[in-house]
């Protein structure tokens, strides 16, 4: 059963179309995967399905009900939730009020705080630096800081852009270990990656996307891992 | 000495007006990135709807306060609906150009709901001022401290100990990332421009009180006070607004004693000049495009 | 326009020319319908009343001269000599920049500043 | 044409070089809330060689645009690496300063038993090069748009050349336009220079149309107005900032039949104009638009 089906969404910048029909389906508690290589669409993909942009054409249906061109607060109610690309923390407060900002939308005091307890166990780091403006953490501290203010509104799916950008490789193998830890405890999460390699031992089925449109679907075994590599990062040119 | 004491008196009065305009004017500022000069002229049509229900039915100073208030709310919400909600994504000289467009419509309007150049506005304590030795202190300044002093512990209390004001500092610091945390943007911005405006419109009703008359200046003068009082204290900086307010209102009251009204104005845009051709830190930290 | 070109470079070296300059006063009172104004203009010259000028009079509002101000209108000439008499229509009270632009004898522009209230004009102390 | 109709088309005339000095501002990415303090310099500098020196227009006029370019070189420097409404205020402030000294400015000239000079709040009175000169009304308004119309070519030539894409490069990004060896500083300070002495030239023009000036024609309304001249016109070529005041004192002139309701209804259609184009009627867009259907 699928969480979320994406059918011939179309967007663009102005006459520009950054989509040009996307269709994919994200399974219920899985982890799902999106390579492709730069100026593909993917980041365009993540924030027409966040409402940050608003497709022209086609349907985004999230538990049964379409969402597209509905505005961000709207789909975050219905338990969506995007870490944007390069993170976007709050950064003059601290990463304690950037926790209550990402649970806005829940009025459960009691609740909000053990979530926060929960996550400060889950990224030791950030308790450590609870009083800190968000500002002045380092790009890892960040990620992680994005990732848990965007879990803070208990969402059902979390969209992941490119969380491992600009980080240095030990970080990155923590952010992986984490997001396999949250797949765990049944989120499920749509991921977009840079990283072909670290995405697709974790993902349970991918998508590659050329040029806004969605150019193979299938499970990591399905095509031999250099081919992915090299469509991902090169496009389907053909040599 | 006494003067020294009086005229700083006097200047906490006037800075403090300037302060509760300063802060209104912040507030959009700091939401919005956007300049609102009909900020003024619409605290202006508040003073005008309060004087217009005063010569017709007559009303009670509380009376008179609300419907300030209310008439900078109303003027203040149409302002944003026509000139920055539409300009959201876009440039933010269209959204000021607009606002300006917007002035003329208010004083004009003005001019024909009250053609005359002067009306008088009730003030809020017929009685005389109170005397201090040698100081005379009238009882608008206090009202008029107290206003601004209140009315920054709220903002506070507002800012830093409610949902609304975690939803306002998150679109000021992130306005993007504040979407993503399920705050509604447009609704925070109009909220915003509403308590902006009462803040206009409570400092334009004390205003209004302590000089006991209304005119059709008021729109460019409170406009022209709340922008520099704003510039002095560091752009889009509460705490900054009301400093810099006081700051204009002391440096106003002393200049005017040692060199005169005309010259007063002078050495306050001098000052600003030099400050900003200074690049002093607190004034030019946040970029403002 | 070839004599506007050519009015530019002849006159280049500097002249002192001074004519005469008109001079003028003004006595209005409200009508009674809203900021419309009947107005008695004295034009003299050198002393003595200057007649049979043809005398448009408009209006401007200090700020923004070009924007703020009200269209012009024929003055027609009074019985006494100099003086002539105009309607004004203003859209708001307040202080106005009069404007009297004098044909036919001589010709000239003359600016005299008058607070308008719902009584009449008097002159602007600035 | 009746003289109304000519004092009108003057009008526009003259304000179209305030209109064009805020522009130029604009298009190297300045905002300036100031321009009325140039053409403020212009007015009393052209008008005091005149009424009390006796100088020929044409004279007094290249004088007061030296002054003018020179006036906002010296608000240029200090204001240099200020930007956006850093900028923006640092202007306004520089113009307020000049307009209060033009209220404090009383010096005068006892010519023929009368004074004649700037008399501080009073304003400058007398100022009838043109009167004494019978300079007919449309001989002068020929001379303002030949003056106009040497403007406008120089601009459009600029435009067209390397140096109009160096402006809008600063205008764009100046830090870029830097790395490129742009040298951003003489480019700024000239452009400053160029603006003042355009906003003087109208300033001289002005005075000797309305041959009466006072410190309160030069306020702040005056300079937001060369703003929005150039932002509703468009920003696309310097035609857009002339469209803007045509638009503005036209649409004012046409709307006469609203009377005392003129500027709700012009103030209403300017926000609506720029919701539909924010950066004018003459945009950059439009002009490419009009450029490939003509070229």
């Amino acid at each position: 059963m699928s969480l979320l089906k994406v059918r011939d969404v179309v967007t663009a910048y102005g006459k520009i179309e950054a989509l040009k029909g996307v269709s994919l389906e994200v399974a219920q508690g899985s982890i799902t995967c999106l390579l492709g290589p730069n100026g593909a669409g993917k980041t365009t993909l993540m924030m027409s399905i966040a409402g940050i942009l608003r497709p022209r054409k086609g349907t985004i249906h999230f538990g049964g009900e379409d969402i597209a061109g509905r505005p961000p607060h709207a789909i975050v109610a219905r338990g969506v939730a995007l870490v944007p690309e390069n993170r976007l923390v709050f950064p003059s407060m601290t990463v304690l009020e950037n926790l209550n900002a990402g649970a806005y939308q829940r009025g459960d005091k009691q609740a909000i705080a053990e979530d926060i307890d929960k996550l400060f166990a889950r990224f030791p780091r950030l308790r450590e630096r609870a009083a800190q403006q968000a500002g002045t953490l380092s790009g890892g501290e960040q990620q992680m800081l994005a990732v848990a203010r965007a879990l803070m509104s208990r969402p059902k799916l979390l969209l992941m852009d490119e969380p491992s950008l600009g980080l240095a490789p030990l970080v990155v193998e923590e952010i992986f270990r984490i997001v396999t830890e949250l797949h765990k405890d049944g989120t499920t999460i749509f991921l977009v990656e840079q990283n072909a390699h670290m995405a697709l031992k974790v993902a349970q089925h991918f998508y590659l996307m050329e040029q806004g449109k969605v150019s193979f679907s299938g499970t990591p075994g399905a095509l031999a891992e250099d081919e992915v590599i090299h469509r991902a990062y090169l496009g389907s040119s053909k040599i | 000495m006494s003067d020294l004491a009086q005229n700083t008196l006097d200047g906490l009065f006037l800075g403090s007006s300037y302060a509760l305009l300063a802060l209104g004017f912040t507030l959009i500022f700091g939401v919005l990135r956007r300049v609102n000069l009909s900020f003024g002229p619409a605290v202006m049509f508040g003073c005008y709807a309060a004087t217009w229900v005063n010569l017709n039915f007559g009303a009670g100073l509380v009376l008179l306060a609300l419907v300030t208030i209310l008439g900078s709310i109303l003027a203040g919400a149409y302002v944003e609906r026509l000139c920055f909600a539409p300009h959201r994504g876009g440039s933010a000289i269209a959204a000021m150009v607009a606002s300006f467009a917007l002035w003329m419509q208010f004083e004009e309007l003005a001019s024909i709901v009250l053609p005359r150049h002067l009306y008088d506005f009730p003030p809020l304590h017929g009685g005389a001022p109170l005397a201090f030795g040698a100081m005379t202190l009238r009882i608008e300044s206090l009202v008029m401290l107290f206003a601004a002093l209140l009315m920054c512990a709220l903002l506070w209390w507002i800012l830093y100990r409610t949902r609304f004001g975690v939803a306002v500092r998150a679109v000021i610091d992130q306005p993007q990332a504040a979407q993503l945390a399920g705050i509604n943007v447009p609704r925070v911005f109009m909220l915003t421009f509403a308590l902006a405006s009462a803040i206009g419109g409570l400092a334009g009703f004390l205003i209004a009180a302590s000089h006991e008359q209304v005119t059709p200046m008021l729109g460019m003068w409170s406009t022209m006070k709340g922008l520099l009082a704003m510039m002095l204290g560091g752009l889009g900086s509460l705490p900054g607004a009301v400093l810099g307010g006081l700051a204009l209102g002391l440096l106003e009251a002393h200049s005017q004693w040692f060199f005169g009204p005309q010259n007063r104005d002078l050495i306050a845009y001098a000052l600003i000049f030099i400050l900003l051709a200074a690049r002093v830190p607190w004034m030019t930290t946040r970029s403002a495009s | 326009m070839a004599k506007a070109a050519l009015l530019l470079i002849l006159s280049v070296l500097p002249g002192l020319a001074l004519a005469q300059a008109p001079k003028a006063d003004l006595a209005c009172k409200a009508t009674g319908t809203d900021f419309v104004f009947d107005c008695t203009i004295r034009l003299s010259r050198g002393g003595k009343p200057l007649e049979g000028a043809q005398v448009t009079v408009g209006a401007d509002m200090p700020s923004m001269p070009m924007a703020h101000n009200v269209k012009p209108v024929k003055a027609q000439a009074a019985h006494a000599p100099g003086e002539y008499r105009a309607k004004l229509d203003l859209e708001m009270l307040g202080v106005w920049a009069v404007k009297l632009r004098l044909a036919g004898p001589v010709r000239d522009q003359l600016i005299l500043h008058y607070e308008f209230d719902s009584k009449g004009a008097t002159p602007a102390k600035r | 044409m009746d003289d109304y109709a000519i004092g009108v088309l003057t009008n526009i005339g003259l304000i179209s070089f305030l209109a064009l000095s805020a522009y130029l501002l604009l298009i190297t990415g300045e905002m300036s809330f100031g321009q009325q303090a140039f053409f403020g310099v212009g007015a009393y500098a052209g008008g005091m060689l005149t009424a009390m020196y006796g100088w020929s227009l044409p004279l007094a006029a290249l004088c007061a645009m030296a002054l003018g370019a020179l006036a906002q070189f010296l608000v240029g420097l200090p204001t240099l690496r200020l930007r956006g409404l850093y900028f923006a205020m640092a202007t306004l402030a520089a113009a307020e300063m000049a307009r209060i000294l033009f209220e404090l400015f009383h010096f005068q000239r006892q010519l023929e038993g009368e004074p004649v000079g700037p008399d501080g709040s009073q304003g400058f009175r007398g100022i009838r090069w043109v009167f004494e000169h019978g300079v007919e009304p449309l001989e002068y308004l020929g001379m303002v748009y030949a003056l106009l119309a040497l403007a406008l070519v120089a601009f459009l030539l600029v435009e067209r050349s390397r140096l109009g894409a160096t402006l809008r490069g600063v205008g764009e990004d100046a830090e870029l336009a830097a790395s490129l060896g742009v040298n951003v500083t003489r480019v700024k300070l000239g452009v400053a220079a160029a603006a003042g002495a355009l906003a003087a030239l109208g300033g001289v023009l002005y005075a000797h149309h309305n041959t009466y000036i006072e410190p309160r024609n030069f306020d702040i309304m005056l300079g937001v107005h060369s703003l929005a001249y150039a932002l509703i016109g468009g920003l696309g070529t310097a035609l857009g900032p002339l469209l803007g005041v045509v638009l503005d004192i036209g649409a004012l002139e046409g709307s006469r039949v609203f009377q005392g309701y003129r500027m709700i209804v012009f103030g209403g259609l300017v926000a609506l104009l720029l919701i539909w184009r924010p950066r004018g009627l003459l945009d950059e867009r439009a002009v490419q638009w009009l450029r490939r259907r003509f070229s």
